[in-house]
């Protein structure tokens, strides 16, 4: 039950010029919010952009003990521009929370879990992190970036799961492993982790790989996945990926969160 | 001051003007957490075909200066799904429902309005004429005349219920292709659908829509949409039209109206504010007590123009 | 990088392929404080008659969302006026010129060229075909394949300079058009002029331009121009194109040439920024640069499409 | 000869919901400036208000010591909505100064001029106003508006040409005399009064109003007029009026300053 609401912005936090996090009054969508859940967020009046934008609700917090939604952004065009700029108090037309959460329910204390993000991917597994180690679930975190500056959030993860559960993976080598976040995986199942499920954010080349290595392993898997999209509700059939099953899906309504096994890679 | 809204739309009466358009509104019910449906004119349903058809791969839309483009690939759960698992809940609601239909031949348009049958929570029949006809090569239907009379013809026979044709605005002369509609037995139109158009992503110099071009809709159509509307208004003073195209706020509505639509339909607004259509009903009603309007049937074709000049020179 | 810029276009060649389109750029000399006319890869100058027209009366613009409506009614000083007080300006400055000609008949036409004559300060003439007939009873010549070959054969008979021929993008069939422009002589084509659009001034139920309908420019049309240019390059592989409609930047710019434009014309972005044209060279030399495009002429007609897939049932 | 620069907001001041006073820094345009001429500014980078708009310069000034243009705008629609709203510091492009500014270089000090404003119209006779005391040539200033909220920039004007020359009308009679400022301005001419020239700006109404009055009392006049405008430099050839000889003339470039006489009020 999603709601469309006017969300005033709280605060904007700038971790670089092309990383930041928005912080929205979290109105009614805070409450019925769960990890992997997404809004549309209207970037303003104008026409430039256009259709509202697709976000992942990072978290459920407070800014100085006003209830909110985080959202980490990276700024990629026009409507990621935009929200960066907006003044404290801007009310901003906000539609959540929207499709398919994380499926953490059947989640026991004894299970282990893998979170592995790509870049802007972290967002989701914010919210995640969060709830997994407040429901004393263990979990890993695999979490890579071009460079430092890509990895967010550090801090954060490294409460919730403890740090010497978060490894990092950057191209160049400037923090953590040189390399990708799907060697960080590859080596840790090599070293002998198992895990009840992998939870995933990231970009498309990311995904295929991670798609593999999960069905190589028969290890099940979760993944918060991306497309453009026009309305987040599932009306516009704009969203949508190609299915094992030979449909095409909708990712705003049958995800984003959806278990690779079902996502035809080939034709995506 | 109490404004009368009811909207006489050929055999049928809207309880107002204020409709939504095919393929912006899905089936409905994905609508109803965010306005009362059974307060809406009408809505017209996500095109219909006699099978449910998987529509094209993505990327589907984009997003262009005011507007969007999309070639969905008209994906839709079949005139058969949707008689059976959405139709009845939409009646439940007291929706007033328009089936959009559209097919690759005219067997396909007639396979689905027979389906359709004498189905009265069904209010009036849709036909997307911008389909290419696969018989004829893929013309499109709606941008040529005979293609488009012919078709219509045939499934104004397969069915008695109000049928209303949406005109393309890809062509010349959307008077020939009105009149090609009418004078076939259509009830009433629709206009306009969407504008062929392009966006290239530079980076793969490939196109941003994977069907190449896609139909451009939104804001930026809208002095196009409301020209169409006024020429057809001119050409047939009586027939009931829907105009639709950019239509985002009530000032364009009454613009709609005074340019000689009886109704229209929210389109891509939906996807901007899914609560639009609901709180456009009543900001009518404010908008014409606040202009002294009693019956907003009263502003239909009520623009005033100008002789035109001919060129002077001296 | 060094980037070759020059643009090859017919039987011309542009210093680079950033013109400007006609009744956005007046008769060039007004840019002269805001850019370096020479600098440009040509300019198309205020549409010219056989007189001075006065143009339509007020209100002749009006803005709309990314875009506006124009009914200027060709307002000019005539074309001796322009030759006399404007063209040698032009020509000192080295302004790569293309004169843009209209008429109410083909005669009309045919008296402006042979104006021009031999002129080789003028390096084109571009008709614009957006005009009505006022012989075949305001018919407009553009949206008629017949009626525009018939007026081009005219033309090219009476002018020995490049002809370009501007198509009108109202119509059904633009390849037509094109077809039958070049067919009957044309040497290049541009495209797109405006589309016909409307917007209504509500408090009085008026048009808000004077002449009721008024031509559609600006960012909102660029998809549709898009598409065009697309279209007619499939079509007519080797015919040398002015690409148009809501360019504003480099990308837009380089979107066109992608698309099968050889060069572009920058049009109502004139009015938003005057030295816009100026600086999109530059940076297209640096968009090339970055891109590895040693020459700008590589771009042209480079889209890579994909197969259009049926549609697809279950 | 304009210039198409990027100006800086330094201040905008709110006189009340519908009214401002921007303040943008001068450029090379302030020092170009004279009474009557105006620019075209575009309200930023959005496609919301797309075109640039006309506004008189109402006057170059300084703000904190920093060389200034000053706007007085009223808010009737998208654009002039928007440019209230710019943060300090906000660059904005600006083409300036254009048209054809009042004339009055053969003022001479022992003439006397009638300045007529009508609403909004007040914002070129600020500039001219002190530019005539600092010449010595005694204006007096007829100033109407709907009501007392209409009427601005008092204390300027009554500092420039002396309060007992300044006369108000108001609709609701809320400040000077009820009624219209051409009213005013005939009981001037009835009372005695003569002027070499009348220098008015503001609604079409009053215009033509004066107008008449002007020729029935066969004085001289100059109006700054408004139009419609898409570029501002005499190219789009959108702002036409029409004119006595029959011709259509572009207001932004044959105006914004125009003597009635050469206008075809009946077919305006
Ligand atoms: C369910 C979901 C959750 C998301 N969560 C986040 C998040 O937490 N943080 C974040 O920074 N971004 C997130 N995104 C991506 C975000 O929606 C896009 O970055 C944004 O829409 C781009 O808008 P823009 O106007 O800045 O870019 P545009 O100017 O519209 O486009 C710039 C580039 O971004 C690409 N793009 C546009 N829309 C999308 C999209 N929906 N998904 C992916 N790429 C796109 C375009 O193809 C283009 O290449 C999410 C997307 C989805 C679908
Ligand atoms: C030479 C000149 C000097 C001007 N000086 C000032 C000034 O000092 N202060 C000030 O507040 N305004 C001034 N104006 C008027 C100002 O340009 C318009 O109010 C403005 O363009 C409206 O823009 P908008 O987007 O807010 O309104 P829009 O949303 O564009 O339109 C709202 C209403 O304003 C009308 N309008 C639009 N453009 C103009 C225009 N150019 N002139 C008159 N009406 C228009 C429209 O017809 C519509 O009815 C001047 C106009 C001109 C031509
Ligand atoms: C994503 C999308 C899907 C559409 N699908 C259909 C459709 O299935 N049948 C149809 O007749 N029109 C369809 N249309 C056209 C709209 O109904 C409408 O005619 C057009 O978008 C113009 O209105 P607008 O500018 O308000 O959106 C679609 C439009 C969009 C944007
Ligand atoms: C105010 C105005 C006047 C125009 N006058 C002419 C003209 O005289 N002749 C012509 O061929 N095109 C004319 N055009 C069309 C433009 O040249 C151009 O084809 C069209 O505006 C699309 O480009 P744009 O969207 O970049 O403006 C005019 C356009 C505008 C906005
Ligand atoms: S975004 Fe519209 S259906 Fe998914
Ligand atoms: S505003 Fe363009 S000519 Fe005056």
């Amino acid at each position: 039950m999603a709601v469309n609401e006017s969300l005033r912005v709280l605060r904007t936090t700038h971790y670089d010029e092309q990383h930041y996090s928005l912080f929205l009054s979290a109105g009614s969508i805070g409450p019925a919010t769960r990890p992997g859940h997404f809004a549309m967020i209207q970037a303003g009046e104008g026409l430039r952009p256009y259709l509202r934008r697709a976000f992942s609700i990072a978290d459920v917090t407070t800014v100085a003990g006003v209830p909110a939604l985080e959202f980490v952004v990276k700024v990629v065009g026009v409507g990621t521009a935009a929200l960066a700029r907006f003044a404290e108090g801007t009310p901003l037309p906000v539609l959540g929370p929207l499709g398919v959460p994380f499926p953490i329910d059947d989640l026991v204390p004894t299970d282990r879990v893998a979170l592995v993000a790509g870049g802007i991917g972290l967002a989701p597994l914010v919210i995640l992190a969060r709830t997994l180690a407040a429901r004393g679930i263990a979990a890993d975190l695999f979490y890579g970036g071009r460079n430092e500056n890509d990895i967010l959030k550090r801090p954060e993860f490294e409460r919730f799961l403890g740090s010497h559960r978060c490894r990092y993976a950057t191209d160049d080598g400037s923090l953590g492993r040189r390399g990708l976040v799907t060697d960080l995986f590859t080596h840790a199942l090599a070293g002998g982790a198992r895990y009840r499920r992998a939870y995933a954010c990231g970009p498309l080349p990311m995904f295929r790989a991670l798609a593999r290595l999960l069905a190589d392993a028969e290890l099940e898997g979760s993944f918060a996945m991306e497309s453009e999209m026009a309305c987040g509700f599932g009306v516009c059939l704009g969203c949508v990926v190609p299915m094992a099953d030979g449909r095409f899906a909708t990712i705003c309504k049958e995800g984003p969160c959806v278990a690779p096994s079902r996502v035809d890679w080939t034709r995506l | 001051m109490k404004v009368d809204l009811s909207t006489p739309f050929g055999r049928l009466r809207l309880k107002n003007p204020i409709g939504t358009a095919s393929g912006t509104f899905g089936y409905g019910l994905e609508f109803a957490e965010y306005l009362d449906l059974a307060a809406l004119g009408a809505i017209s349903v996500k095109g219909l075909s006699r099978r449910p058809c998987h529509g094209n791969p993505p990327p589907r839309i984009c997003e262009t200066d005011a507007g969007m483009l999309n070639a969905i690939g008209l994906q839709n759960v079949g005139v058969d799904a949707f008689l059976a698992d959405k139709l009845p809940e939409l009646a439940r609601l007291g929706t007033t429902v328009i089936a959009n239909v559209w097919g690759d031949t005219e067997e396909d348009y007639v396979a689905v309005v027979e389906r359709i049958g004498a189905d009265r929570r069904v209010a009036a029949i849709e036909m997307n004429v911008s389909c290419p006809n696969v018989v004829k090569g893929g013309m499109i239907f709606g941008n040529n005349p005979d293609a488009l009379a012919g078709l219509v013809k045939r499934v104004r026979a397969a069915t008695a219920h109000p049928l209303i044709v949406k005109l393309s605005p890809n062509v010349t002369d959307i008077v020939a292709s009105a009149r090609a509609a009418v004078d076939s037995g259509a009830d009433a139109l629709s206009l306009i659908n969407t504008l062929v158009g392009l966006a290239i992503d530079l980076e793969t110099r490939t196109p941003k829509i994977g069907f190449t071009t896609g139909g451009l809709s939104g804001p930026a159509i809208r002095p196009v949409a409301l020209r169409m509307v006024w020429e057809v208004r001119k050409a047939l003073p009586k027939i009931p039209l829907f105009g639709m195209g950019g239509i985002e706020t009530v000032e364009h509505v009454v613009e709609f109206l005074i340019a000689g639509a009886n109704a229209v339909q929210i389109g891509t607004a939906n996807f901007r504010d899914p609560s639009l259509a609901g709180r456009l009903v009543k900001e009518l009603s404010v908008w014409c007590a606040d202009h002294g309007v009693a019956r907003v049937s009263d502003l239909v074709g009520t623009l005033k123009t100008r002789p035109r000049p001919d060129h002077f020179f001296s």
